[in-house]
C-alpha cells in the first residue's frame, strides 16, 4: 500500500510560486473581465497587463531580497529552484515585457491588440517563461516552455497577415521538431541517471566518471539541438529572420530578448557542469558554434535589403556573441551574459520600438518591405531627434563606446582573454567590426542620403503615441546613460550569479 | 530471449528517425505535423521502458507530460493550419516562401 | 659691436618685410629703395665690424635666444662675426648693395617690383644668418633659407614654364645636397654632443678616423648642392631663368659659395682628413675644366656666365681642398666681385637687346653701350686673372698652391683651365661688343642703361681691379682663425716662368678668341657649319647630355613610378586587398544567403543535419576517446 | 517470452504503422496508420506496466488528438492524393539513417549505469494509476498544474486562429475603414 | 574650477553642442564660434596654469565609473597632451569660424562640437577604458561630417573610414583586455589606469604580443603603410572642415597612443619592432610621397602627404630617445598645424571653382597673390623650412632616429627630398604658369572670413618655428620621465642599450607578472 503522504506547509515553499502565479492569475482576470464585458478597449488590457507585470516584478524584487538572504532556494517538491540565475532572468523578462507591453498602444490599429485574448496570452508566456528558468527539473523546463512558445506562435498569428501566418507556421513546425529533440536529450539523460534534474544528473554522472561518455553526448547532442533552434544558432537559425519579419516589430524585439534568456539560463544550467566536468566535446562544439553563428549571421546581415531583416540576423549573431559565455563557463562570463542581455535589451527593444513607430499599413510603390532600408533614406532631415535616437541604437549595438552594449561586449570580451580564450577574444572583436558595417549602412542612409521625393517624415512617426514615445525614450535613456548603471549592475549579477554557484 | 532496456531504446530511436524522416520529407502541413507526433511517441515509450526498468515514475511521468504537449500542440497547429487555408486554400508548405534571404 | 651685428643682420630682413608690406600692390619706387638703403645700413654695419676685426678687436660673439633645447640638445640663435664670417659679410653686403640699387632701375618695368625686392633683401637675409651663425644649426637656417629664396627669385617670373621648371630643379637639387648636410650635422651631433663651431671642433680630433671621414663626406655633400659641383651642376645653368641681378647676386657672388664657406668654416674637420680634402680637391679640378668646357660653345649669354662661375667654383675647391683655406676664401672675394659685374654688365646688355641672349645675335655694342662695354671687358680681363686685377692674385695663388703642395696633375688642369676661361670670356665680349652688328637683323635698337645703374656698378668695377692689392692685409687678418699656410715657390727662377708663362698662356687665349670671333665673318649659327656638327660640339653645347641623361633616367622614371605606384600598387594591390576582403565577406553572404530558402522544409532538413552533424562529431569523439588507447598505438606504430 | 513476442510483434507493427503514416500519399492511410502506430504503442505501455499512460496514450491520441486531424482533415479536403515534390531524397533519406545508425550503435551497448536508485520508486501492491496520481499531486504538482495552463493557452489560441474575427484583417485595414466596420456592426447590433 | 578644468573642456562642448539643438538655424554659426572660442580660451588657461616644471600629470581628475572592474574616469594632462588638446581647441574654433557649408550648417556645428569632446577626450584620458571610449566615439561625427557633406564617393569614403578603424581598434580593446588581466594576476585587482599599467613589468613574449594588439589599432589611425588607403578616400571625399580636423588632430590619435602607451608599457617591444616599424615609416615616407607625386588631384596630394608626413613621427617615436619623441611630438603639433591649413587652402579654392583638380588651375599665383602667398607659406612649411614649425619637429625626430640607425635615417630623410617634389610640382601646377581657363581670371583673392582661420595659423606657423621653446620645453619634461621610465622598465639588453638612461631618473615602482602564464 501507499504511505500516506505528509508535507508542511512551510516546507513547500510557497513563496516560490508567487511570481509565476501574478501573471497567470493576471492572464485568468483578463478573460473574465473579457466574459462579463466584451469589446473594452485594449489600454485597459494594457495598463492591466502593465499592473500585473509590475506586480509580479515586485515580487521578483522580493525573492530577490529573500535569495541574498538565505541563498538558493528550492521550493514545492523541490521542482522550483530559485537561485540568482533564476531571479536574474525574471527580472529581464519581466522587465522587457513591462517595457514591451506599452507598444500595443499604437496610434494605427492592428489586429491582435484588438483581442483581450492577446494579453492574456502574453502574460500566460511570462508565467511560462518565468516557469522555464526557475527550476531545474527538466519536465518542468519542458512544460513552461512549451506553454510560452504556444502562446508565442498565436502571439504572431494574431498579427493577421500572410507574413505573420508565415512565420507562425514556420515557427510552430520547427518548435515541434525541437520539442521532439528535446524531450529525446532529456530521456537519454534520463536513461543514464534516472533523474531529469539537472543538479541530480550532474551529481549521478560525476559519481560514475561519465562511464558512458557516448550516451552522455547523445543526450547533450539532442539537448543541444534543441536549444540551438530556441537560441537561433547556425544551422538552427533559420527560423528567426522569417519569424521576425513576419511578426510585428514590437513583437519580434521582445522575442528577440525575453525567449533567448529563458533558453540561455536552461542552457546554463545544463551545459555549465558539463563543461566543468571537462566534457571536451561540448567545449569544441560550443566554440564551432560561437564563431559560427557570430560569423554567419554577421555576414548575412550584411546583404539584407529590409531593416528589420537585418536586426533579425543581427540578434542571431548577438546570441552568438552571448553563448561564447556559456562556453567560457567563469563566473565573469556567466556575470557578463546577464550583463550583455540587459544592456542588449535596452537597445534591441528600442531599435525594434523604432521601427514599429514607423510602421506603415499601405507600402509605397518603390519599397518592397515594411522597413527597407530606403524608407530610412534622408531621415535626418525630416525627423531629426528620431534619427539620432535610431542612431545612438545602432552605434550602441555595433559596441560603440559608451553606449549600453560596449560595456557588455567589454566584459565578455574580458571574460574570454581572463580564461584564455585568445582567439575567440579576437575573432569576437573582429565580429564586431563585420557587423559594424550593416549597422553603420542604417546611419548612412538615415543621415547621409536625400529622402525621396514625397518624404515628409510623417511616416517615421506615423504609429507614433505618448506610451511609445515615453518607451524609446527610456530605452533611449538607457542606451545612452548605460554607464551609470553598469557598475551596480555588474556588483548586483556577479553577486547573483557567484552566490548560485555558477 | 530476454528484452532489455536497450531494445526498447533502440526501437524509440528507430521511430524516433522515421518521424525524422516525415519531418523532412513531408510538404503537406498537416502530415508534416504527424510526423511531429511520431518523434514524441517514440520517446515516450523510452521513456516507460527506463521507468519500468529503474522501477522509477518520473519516466512515466514525463512521458504523460509530453503527451500533454501534444495534444496542446496538435490545437494550435491545427489553429494555424485552419487560418492558412482559409486565406490561401492549400496547406502545402512550398506554397509558404514569401520571405527569404 | 653687438648692435652692429644685429643691425647688419637683420636690416635686411627688414627691408624685405618692409616690401612684402607692398606685396600686392602695385610698384612703388619706395619698395626698392627702402631695403636698397636698409642694405647700405647693413653693410656699414659689416664694415665697422670688418674694421673692429682688423684692429685688433675681439671676435664677437652673441646668444640671441634659444631655438631647440631638448633631451641633450641644445641649439641656441648664436651669432659669430669672426674674420671669416666678416669677409663673407662684406662680400655679401657690397654686392647685393649694389646689386639692390641696380636692381631698381633694372626691374623699372616689372610688374613685381614690390615682390622682387621683398625676396631680394629675404636672400641677403638668409645669406646673412648662414654666415653669421656661430653652429651648424643656424648654418643649416640660412642654408635653406637662401634655397628658398632662390627658388623664388628663379621662379620670378613664373608665367614662365622654364623659369618655374628651373626653380624647381633648383630646390629639388638642393635639397638633395641638404640632405646630406642634415646627416652631416646628425653625425656632428651624436659624436661631439653639440652642433656649436667651437665645441663641436674641439671635440673632433678625439674622434675616429671614420667618423671624421663620413662627417667630411656628408657635410660636403650638402656643399656639393649649394655650390653646384659636379653631379649636382645642371641647376645652376638652368637658374639663369631667373632675372639677372639674381644671377649677379645668388648665382654668381654669394650663396653658389655658400659651399665654399662650407668647408672653409669647418677646416677644423678637414684638416683632420686629409683625403676628403683631396678628393675635394679632385673634383673642384675636374669641375673647373668640365664647366669651362661646356661654356665653350654656349650660345647664351647668362649661361656662359653661368658656367664661368662653376669653373671658378672649382678653383675655390681646389684650394680649400687643398688645405689653403685663406686662398679659397680670398678668390671667393675676388671672384664675387667681377662675377657680379660681369652678370650686371650682362643685365644691361639683356636690357639692351630686349631680353636676346644669344651673342651670336649681337655684335659691334660697344658703339651704343661704352659703360657696359668697358665694365664687362675690364671685368673678364679680371676672371681671366691677369695681372694687376683681382683675377690675377686669386687665381694664380690657387695654381701655386696646388703647384706647391706637389698636385701637379690638379696644378696643369688647373693652368689650361685659365686658359679655356680667358677664351670663352673674351669669346663672349668679341661676340657682344665687337664685329658686325648682327642684332639688326633682328630689328632691335639697343640702348645703354640708366646712369645710375652703372654708377651702382662702379665699386663692383673698382673692387674687382684692386681687390688684389688686399692680399697681404687680409692674409694677416684671416690667418689668424685659419690655418696660416703661405704658399712660395721656393725658387724664384721657377715662379717667375711660372707666372710669367701663366699670363702669356691666358693672353694668347685672348687673342685667339678675339680673332675668331671680333671680325666680321661671324654669323648667327643655323646648325648647318661643320662645325656644329661635329661630336664634341655637340657634346658640350648638349652639356654633356647630363641634363637630358637627368630628365631621361631620374626625372621620367620618377613620374612614370609614381603613378605605377599610385595607380597599380596603391589603388589595385594595397587598397584592392582591402576591399578585396570586404568584398569576400560580402560576396560569401550574397553567395549563401541562399542557405535561407524560405522554404520551410529545407530549414527543417537543416535542423535535422545539424542535429545528425552533431551527433556525428560526438560518435566520432566517443569512439576516439573509448579507443584513445589503440588509437595511440596505431599512430605510435605508423610513426606519427 | 511472452514480453519478447509481445515485443518484435508491437515494434515491428509501429514501425510499419509509423513508416507507411510518413510515406504514403494518402492522406487517409497516413492518419490511419498514424492512429493504430498510437495504439499500438499504448501496449508498449501495458506490458512495461505504466497502465496510466496506456490509457491516456488511448485517450488522448487516438481519441482526441486523431479525432482533432480527422476534423482538420475533413476541413483541408486532403482526402485525395497529396502531392508532394520532393526535392533530394537522398539528404532525406541519408539524415536519417545516418542518425538512426549512429543513435542505434551506442544504444546498442549496454549502460553502464544500470543499478540506479529509483528517486520515486514503484511500489509493490499499489496500482499504477495510484503511484502516478500520488506523485502527479505532490511533486508534480506545478508541472502539472502549468500543463492545465498550457492546455488553457492550447485552447485560447484554437478559439482565436480558427474564429471568425481573424477573417478581417484589421493590421491590412486602414483605420477609417475599421471606424466604418465598426459601425456597421454597432447597427447590426441596434 | 581648475581642479576639474579638463571636464570641463571635454563636455562643454558637447552639453553646448546639445543646446544648439535649440538654436534657430541662422544663429547657430555664431554660437558655434561663441562656444569654441570659450573652450580655446579655457584651452588657453590650462595652458596658462600647466606647470612646466614638472614631468608627470597635472590636473589630474579621478571618479569612479566601474570600480568594480577597474574603470575608472581619470583624466589628466602633461606636456605630451596639452599641446595638442589646445590644439585641437584651436582647430575647432577657427574651422566653425571659417565655414563655408551652408548646407545643414547645424547639424554640422553639432557634430563638430561633439567632434571636440571626443577629441579633448582621447588625449586628457589616463583610463584605458575612458581612453577607448572617446577614441571610438570620435569615429562618429566624423563619419557623419565626411558622410553627409563629402564629395560624390562619400559613401564609400565614410564607411571604409569607420570600419577601417573600428577593426582595428576592436583588436586593440582586445589588447586593452589582456593588459587588465595581466595587471590583475600581477596585482590582484582589476585596473584600467594607465598610470598604473606603467607600473608593470611584462615578460618579453607577453610584450610583443600585446604590442602587436595595440599596433594595430594605432597603425590604422595614423595611418600606417599599408593600413593608409583608406586615408586618401576620406580626405579626398571630405568636407574641408572634415579633413582639416581629421589632418590636425584626429591622425594624432595613433601617433600620441604610441607615446602614451606603447612605448612606456612595453618597451621591449619597442625596442624589437623598433627597425620593422621604422622600415614600415621609411615606405611610408618615399611611397607615400611618390604616390603623392602621381596625384591629379590637389586634395590628394595634401592628404598623402600627410601619410608620408606621418612616417616621419613614427620614426620619432621610435627613435626611443628624447630627441626623437619630443620631435616627433612636436612634430604633431607642427603637422596639424600645416596639414590644416593646407586643407583650409583646398578648401578655399574649391569654394571657389568647386573642383581640386590641378589641371584646371595654372597661373593662381597672379590672380590670388594673397592666397598664393600663404600656399607658399605652408608649402614651405610643409617641406621642412627652417623657421617654419615643421622643420623643428623633422629635425628632432631624425636627428634622434640617427641615434638608431644610420642607414634607416638617410632613407627616411629622402623625405625632405620626396616632399619638396611633390610639394614643389604641385605648387607649379596650380600657381605658376599662365591663365589658361576662363573661369580663373576673376577669382576673387582670400576674404576676410578665410583670413581670420590662415592668418592665425600662419602666424603660428611661423612663430613656433622660430621660437618653439614654450612648446618644447613642457614636451621635452614630459618626455624625458617617460625615456628614464622604459629605460628603468626595459628587461631585455637590447632595449637597455637602445634606450638612453638619463641622469635625472625618476623613480618608479617595480611590479612583476613572472606568475602571469
Amino acid at each position: 500500500m501507499l504511505a500516506p503522504v505528509n508535507v508542511s506547509l512551510e516546507s513547500l515553499n510557497l513563496m516560490t510560486l508567487a511570481p509565476m502565479l501574478i501573471p497567470i492569475i493576471g492572464a485568468l482576470v483578463i478573460l473574465v473581465i473579457d466574459m462579463l464585458k466584451s469589446k473594452l478597449d485594449r489600454s485597459l488590457y494594457v495598463v492591466l497587463s502593465l499592473l500585473f507585470l509590475i506586480m509580479d516584478f515586485s515580487t521578483i524584487i522580493d525573492s530577490s531580497s529573500i535569495f541574498m538572504k538565505d541563498g538558493t532556494l528550492m521550493g514545492v517538491f523541490d521542482v522550483m529552484l530559485i537561485d540568482g540565475l533564476a531571479i536574474l532572468s525574471q527580472f529581464i523578462i519581466v522587465g522587457a515585457s513591462i517595457l514591451f507591453i506599452p507598444l500595443a498602444l499604437s496610434h494605427k490599429r492592428f489586429h491582435e491588440f484588438a483581442y483581450p485574448e492577446f494579453f492574456a496570452l502574453f502574460l500566460f508566456m511570462i508565467g511560462g517563461f518565468q516557469f522555464m528558468v526557475a527550476t531545474d527539473n527538466l519536465i518542468l523546463v519542458f512544460v513552461g516552455l512549451e506553454t510560452s512558445s504556444l502562446a508565442l506562435y498565436t502571439l504572431i498569428a494574431m498579427h493577421n497577415r500572410d507574413k505573420s501566418f508565415e512565420a507562425a507556421v514556420k515557427y510552430f513546425t520547427m518548435g515541434a521538431l525541437a520539442a521532439g529533440l528535446y524531450s529525446f536529450g532529456a530521456m537519454v539523460f534520463y536513461a543514464l541517471t534516472g533523474s531529469v534534474e539537472i543538479s541530480k544528473i550532474a551529481a549521478v554522472l560525476a559519481a560514475n566518471g561519465y562511464a558512458d561518455l557516448a550516451y552522455v553526448l547523445i543526450g547533450v547532442v539532442f539537448m543541444l539541438a534543441a536549444f540551438a533552434f530556441k537560441l537561433s544558432l547556425v544551422p538552427f537559425h533559420t527560423w528567426a529572420p522569417d519569424v521576425y519579419e513576419g511578426s510585428s516589430a514590437a513583437m519580434a524585439g521582445y522575442m528577440s530578448i525575453v525567449p533567448k534568456i529563458a533558453a540561455f539560463v536552461v542552457a546554463m544550467r545544463l551545459f555549465e557542469f558539463l563543461i566543468h566536468s571537462g566534457v571536451v566535446w561540448l567545449e569544441i562544439v560550443l566554440y564551432i558554434f560561437v564563431i559560427v553563428t557570430m560569423t554567419a549571421a554577421n555576414i548575412w546581415a550584411l546583404v539584407q535589403t529590409d531593416v528589420k531583416r537585418m536586426l533579425a540576423y543581427s540578434s542571431v549573431s548577438h546570441a552568438g556573441f552571448v553563448m561564447a559565455a556559456i562556453l567560457i563557463g567563469t563566473t565573469q562570463s556567466n556575470s557578463a551574459l546577464f550583463l550583455y542581455w540587459i544592456l542588449f535589451s535596452f537597445t534591441n527593444l528600442g531599435s525594434f520600438s523604432m521601427l514599429w513607430l514607423s510602421r506603415q499599413k499601405h507600402l509605397p510603390a518603390h519599397q518592397n518591405s515594411d522597413h527597407s532600408y530606403d524608407k530610412f533614406a534622408g531621415m535626418i532631415k525630416t525627423s531629426p531627434i528620431a534619427a539620432t535616437i535610431m542612431g545612438v541604437f545602432m552605434l550602441s549595438l555595433a559596441g560603440i563606446p559608451p553606449f549600453a552594449l560596449f560595456w557588455g561586449k567589454v566584459y565578455l570580451i574580458s571574460s574570454a582573454v581572463t580564461s584564455g580564450y585568445t582567439v575567440l577574444a579576437l575573432i569576437m572583436a573582429l565580429n564586431s567590426a563585420i557587423a559594424g558595417y550593416y549597422y553603420v549602412k542604417l546611419i548612412v542612409y538615415m543621415f547621409m542620403k536625400e529622402p525621396i521625393i514625397g518624404n515628409d517624415g510623417h511616416m517615421y512617426v506615423a504609429n507614433a503615441t505618448k506610451p511609445l514615445r515615453t518607451i524609446i525614450g527610456i530605452a533611449a535613456i538607457g542606451t545612452i546613460f548605460a554607464f551609470l548603471a553598469i557598475n551596480p549592475l555588474l556588483e548586483f549579477i556577479t553577486s547573483f550569479v557567484y552566490n548560485s554557484g555558477y | 530471449m530476454e528484452i532489455g532496456l536497450n531494445h526498447y531504446l533502440v526501437l524509440s530511436t528507430i521511430l524516433f528517425a522515421i518521424g525524422l524522416i516525415g519531418v523532412m520529407r513531408r510538404k503537406n502541413l498537416l502530415l508534416l505535423f504527424f510526423a511531429t507526433e511520431i518523434l514524441l511517441n517514440s520517446v515516450n515509450i523510452a521513456f516507460a521502458a527506463i521507468s519500468h526498468y529503474y522501477g522509477d515514475l518520473t519516466g512515466q511521468m514525463f512521458a504523460f507530460f509530453v503527451i500533454a504537449i501534444a495534444a496542446s500542440e496538435v490545437a494550435v497547429g491545427l489553429g494555424l493550419l485552419i487560418v492558412w487555408h482559409k486565406r490561401h486554400g492549400t496547406i502545402d508548405l512550398d506554397t509558404m516562401s514569401t520571405m527569404r534571404g | 659691436m653687438e648692435f652692429y651685428l644685429y643691425l647688419a643682420l637683420f636690416a635686411p630682413l627688414a627691408g624685405s618685410l618692409f616690401a612684402a608690406l607692398f606685396g600686392a600692390s602695385p610698384k612703388t619706387i619706395v619698395a626698392g629703395l627702402v631695403p636698397s638703403i636698409l642694405l647700405f645700413v647693413s653693410f656699414v654695419s659689416s664694415t665697422v665690424l670688418l674694421v673692429h676685426i682688423l684692429s685688433g678687436g675681439a671676435v664677437v660673439h652673441v646668444e640671441m635666444m634659444t631655438w631647440m633645447a631638448t633631451g641633450d640638445l641644445y641649439i641656441p640663435f648664436g651669432f659669430v662675426v669672426d674674420q671669416v664670417s666678416v669677409t663673407m659679410m662684406m662680400v655679401v653686403t657690397v654686392v647685393s648693395t649694389v646689386v639692390h640699387f641696380y636692381s631698381i632701375g633694372y626691374m623699372d618695368h616689372d610688374k613685381g617690383f614690390n615682390r622682387f625686392f621683398s625676396y631680394l633683401s629675404a636672400f641677403v637675409f638668409s645669406m646673412m644668418v648662414l654666415v653669421m651663425s656661430d653652429n651648424f644649426a643656424g648654418l643649416f637656417i640660412g642654408w635653406e633659407g637662401v634655397g628658398l629664396c632662390s627658388w623664388l627669385l628663379i621662379g620670378f617670373w613664373y608665367h614662365k614654364e622654364s623659369a618655374t621648371w628651373a626653380a624647381n630643379e633648383a630646390f629639388i637639387m638642393n635639397r638633395i645636397a641638404d640632405l646630406g648636410m642634415l646627416v652631416g650635422i646628425f653625425l656632428v651631433y651624436w659624436n661631439t654632443g653639440t652642433l656649436q663651431y667651437e665645441q663641436a671642433f674641439a671635440a673632433m680630433p678625439s674622434l675616429g678616423t671614420d667618423i671624421l671621414t663620413l662627417m667630411g663626406i656628408f657635410l660636403f655633400i650638402g656643399a656639393m648642392g649649394k655650390s653646384a659641383q659636379f653631379p649636382l651642376h645642371t641647376w645652376l645653368a638652368d637658374a639663369m631663368e631667373g632675372p639677372t641681378p639674381v644671377s649677379a647676386l645668388i648665382h654668381a657672388a654669394t650663396m653658389v659659395t655658400a659651399g665654399v664657406y662650407l668647408v672653409v668654416r669647418a677646416h677644423p674637420l678637414y684638416d683632420l682628413i686629409p683625403n676628403v680634402g683631396l678628393f675635394i680637391a679632385s673634383l673642384g679640378a675636374f669641375v673647373a675644366l668640365f664647366a669651362a668646357s661646356m661654356a665653350l660653345v654656349n650660345r647664351d649669354m647668362k649661361r656662359i656666365i653661368a658656367y664661368s662661375t662653376l669653373s671658378q667654383l672649382g678653383y675655390m675647391f681646389v684650394a680649400a681642398g687643398l688645405g689653403a683655406y685663406w686662398v679659397a676664401l680670398f678668390h671667393l672675394m675676388a671672384h664675387a666681385f667681377f662675377k657680379a659685374l660681369l652678370f650686371l654688365g650682362a643685365g644691361n646688355v639683356m636690357h639692351a637687346m630686349h631680353d636676346e641672349l644669344d651673342p651670336f645675335k649681337m655684335g659691334g655694342l660697344r658703339k651704343v653701350m661704352k659703360g657696359t662695354f668697358i665694365m664687362m671687358t675690364l671685368a673678364s680681363v679680371a676672371l681671366a686673372g691677369i695681372y694687376p686685377f683681382a683675377g690675377f692674385f686669386s687665381k694664380d695663388l690657387i695654381l701655386e698652391v696646388a703647384f706647391v703642395e706637389h698636385h701637379y696633375i690638379i696644378y696643369t688642369v688647373l693652368l689650361f683651365t685659365a686658359g679655356l676661361t680667358a677664351f670663352y670670356s673674351f669669346r663672349l665680349v668679341a661676340l657682344i661688343f665687337h664685329g658686325e652688328e648682327r642684332y639688326k637683323l633682328f630689328g632691335i635698337h639697343p640702348h645703354e642703361a640708366y646712369k645710375f645703374m652703372l654708377v651702382a656698378m662702379s665699386p663692383l668695377l673698382l673692387l674687382a681691379i684692386i681687390a688684389g692689392s688686399f692680399k697681404m692685409s687680409y692674409f694677416e687678418m684671416v690667418t689668424q682663425v685659419l690655418p696660416e699656410l703661405e704658399y712660395h715657390i721656393h725658387h724664384p727662377v721657377t715662379f717667375w716662368i711660372m707666372t710669367i708663362g701663366t699670363q702669356l698662356f691666358v693672353i694668347a687665349a685672348i687673342i685667339f678668341a678675339y680673332r675668331k670671333y671680333a671680325n666680321a665673318k661671324v654669323t648667327v649659327p643655323d646648325g648647318t657649319s661643320k662645325i656644329e656638327n661635329r661630336l664634341c660640339y655637340k657634346v658640350l653645347s648638349n652639356q654633356y647630355y647630363i641634363p637630358y641623361a637627368y630628365e631621361e633616367y631620374v626625372v621620367k622614371p620618377y613620374r612614370e613610378l609614381s603613378t605605377v605606384l599610385w595607380k597599380q600598387v596603391d589603388m589595385k594591390i594595397v587598397d584592392a586587398t582591402v576591399d578585396g576582403i570586404a568584398g569576400i565577406i560580402y560576396g560569401t553572404g550574397e553567395k549563401t544567403r541562399d542557405m535561407q530558402s524560405g522554404n520551410l522544409s529545407t530549414m527543417l532538413k537543416w535542423m535535422v543535419a545539424g542535429t545528425v552533424g552533431l551527433l556525428s562529431l560526438a560518435v566520432v569523439f566517443g569512439l576516439a576517446v573509448r579507443y584513445s588507447a589503440e588509437i595511440k598505438a596505431i599512430l605510435s606504430g605508423l610513426g606519427v | 517470452m511472452f514480453e519478447a513476442i509481445a515485443f518484435y510483434l508491437f515494434a515491428f507493427l509501429t514501425i510499419a504503422m509509423f513508416f507507411i503514416a510518413v510515406t504514403t500519399s494518402q492522406a487517409l492511410y497516413a492518419l490511419t496508420s498514424l492512429a493504430a502506430g498510437m495504439i499500438f504503442i499504448s501496449a508498449f505501455f501495458f506490458i512495461l506496466g505504466a497502465d496510466f499512460l496506456g490509457a491516456v496514450q488511448i485517450v488522448v491520441y487516438s481519441g482526441a488528438v486523431m479525432a482533432l486531424y480527422a476534423f482538420g482533415m475533413m476541413f483541408f479536403d486532403t482526402t485525395r492524393d497529396v502531392k508532394e515534390k520532393n526535392g533530394n531524397k537522398y539528404i532525406v533519406v541519408g539524415l536519417s539513417v545516418v542518425s538512426a545508425i549512429l543513435v542505434v550503435a551506442i544504444f546498442s551497448a549496454p549502460l553502464v549505469s544500470e543499478n540506479i536508485t529509483a528517486l520515486y520508486p514503484m511500489v509493490e501492491g499499489a496500482g499504477n494509476t495510484q503511484e502516478v496520481g500520488l506523485v502527479l499531486f505532490t511533486k508534480y504538482l506545478v508541472p502539472f498544474e502549468v500543463a492545465a495552463v498550457m492546455l488553457l493557452v492550447a485552447m485560447i489560441a484554437g478559439i482565436v486562429l480558427a474564429g471568425k474575427d481573424m477573417d478581417l484583417s484589421l493590421t491590412l485595414l486602414d483605420d477609417n475603414e475599421i471606424e466604418e466596420i465598426k459601425n456597421k456592426q454597432m447597427k447590426k447590433v441596434l | 574650477m581648475l581642479d576639474h578644468i579638463l571636464s570641463i573642456l571635454i563636455f562643454f562642448p558637447a552639453i553646448a553642442g546639445v543646446f544648439g539643438f535649440m538654436i534657430q538655424k541662422d544663429s547657430v554659426r555664431a554660437y558655434g564660434v561663441a562656444v569654441a572660442t570659450i573652450e580655446f580660451a579655457l584651452s588657453l588657461w590650462l595652458w596658462f596654469s600647466f606647470d612646466s616644471n614638472v614631468s608627470g600629470m597635472q590636473f589630474m581628475e579621478q571618479l569612479p565609473l566601474v570600480p568594480a572592474f577597474g574603470i575608472n574616469y581619470i583624466l589628466g594632462v602633461d606636456g605630451i597632451s596639452l599641446f595638442i588638446i589646445i590644439l585641437a581647441a584651436f582647430f575647432t574654433m577657427i574651422g566653425i569660424a571659417s565655414l563655408t557649408e551652408t548646407k545643414d550648417v547645424k547639424n554640422m556645428i553639432i557634430s563638430l562640437l561633439f567632434l571636440q569632446m571626443t577629441m579633448v577626450g582621447v588625449f586628457a584620458a589616463l583610463d584605458a577604458i575612458v581612453f577607448y571610449i572617446f577614441w571610438e566615439l570620435s569615429l562618429v561625427p566624423m563619419l557623419y561630417i565626411i558622410g553627409a557633406w563629402g564629395g560624390p564617393l562619400r559613401i564609400y569614403a565614410s564607411v571604409k573610414f569607420f570600419l577601417y578603424t573600428f577593426a582595428g581598434s576592436l583588436v586593440m580593446l582586445v589588447g586593452m583586455l589582456f593588459m587588465a588581466y595581466f595587471y590583475f594576476q600581477a596585482t590582484g585587482v582589476w585596473s584600467f589606469a594607465i598610470l598604473e599599467w606603467y607600473r608593470l613589468i611584462l615578460p618579453e613574449n607577453f610584450q610583443l604580443w600585446l604590442f602587436a594588439a595595440f599596433f594595430v589599432g594605432f597603425a590604422i589611425k595614423v595611418p600606417m603603410f599599408p593600413f593608409h588607403t583608406w586615408l586618401p578616400y576620406a580626405h579626398g571625399q571630405a568636407p574641408t572642415i572634415g579633413s582639416v580636423i581629421l589632418a590636425a588632430i584626429l591622425l594624432k590619435m595613433g601617433t600620441y597612443a604610441f607615446i602614451r602607451f606603447s612605448l612606456p608599457m612595453f618597451p621591449d617591444a619597442s625596442a624589437f619592432f623598433m627597425f620593422p616599424i621604422a622600415i614600415l615609416a621609411i615606405i611610408m615616407i618615399v611611397y607615400t610621397a611618390m604616390v603623392a607625386y602621381a596625384q591629379e588631384d590637389v586634395k590628394q596630394v595634401v592628404a598623402y602627404s600627410s601619410v608620408s608626413h606621418m612616417g616621419v613621427i613614427i620614426l620619432g617615436t621610435f627613435a626611443l630617445n628624447v630627441e626623437g619623441i619630443s620631435g616627433s611630438i612636436f612634430l604633431m603639433i607642427a603637422h596639424g598645424v600645416v596639414s590644416g591649413a593646407l586643407f583650409l587652402l583646398v578648401g578655399v579654392i574649391y569654394d571657389r571653382r568647386h573642383t581640386k583638380m590641378m589641371n584646371q588651375f595654372g597661373g593662381l599665383a597672379s590672380v590670388m597673390p594673397r592666397y598664393a602667398t600663404i600656399f607658399g607659406l605652408m608649402l614651405m612649411a610643409s617641406v621642412g623650412m627652417p623657421l617654419t614649425i615643421n622643420f623643428v619637429g623633422e629635425f628632432l625626430s631624425l636627428l634622434g632616429f640617427y641615434k638608431q640607425s644610420h642607414v634607416l635615417t638617410i632613407l627616411a630623410g629622402t623625405a625632405i627630398i620626396v616632399g619638396a617634389i611633390y610639394m614643389l610640382a604641385a605648387y607649379k601646377k596650380m600657381f605658376f604658369g599662365t591663365v589658361t581657363i576662363e573661369e580663373n581670371k576673376n577669382l576673387p583673392d582670400v576674404n576676410k572670413r578665410e583670413l581670420l582661420a590662415l592668418v592665425p595659423l600662419a602666424i603660428i606657423t611661423v612663430w613656433l618655428g622660430v621660437y618653439p621653446n614654450p612648446v618644447l620645453a613642457p614636451i621635452n619634461k614630459s618626455v624625458e620621465s617617460i625615456v628614464q621610465l622604459m629605460h628603468d622598465k626595459s628587461i631585455t639588453e637590447e632595449a637597455k642599450s637602445r634606450i638612453p638612461n638619463l641622469v635625472h631618473g625618476i623613480e618608479i615602482t617595480r611590479t612583476t607578472v613572472e606568475e602571469a602564464h
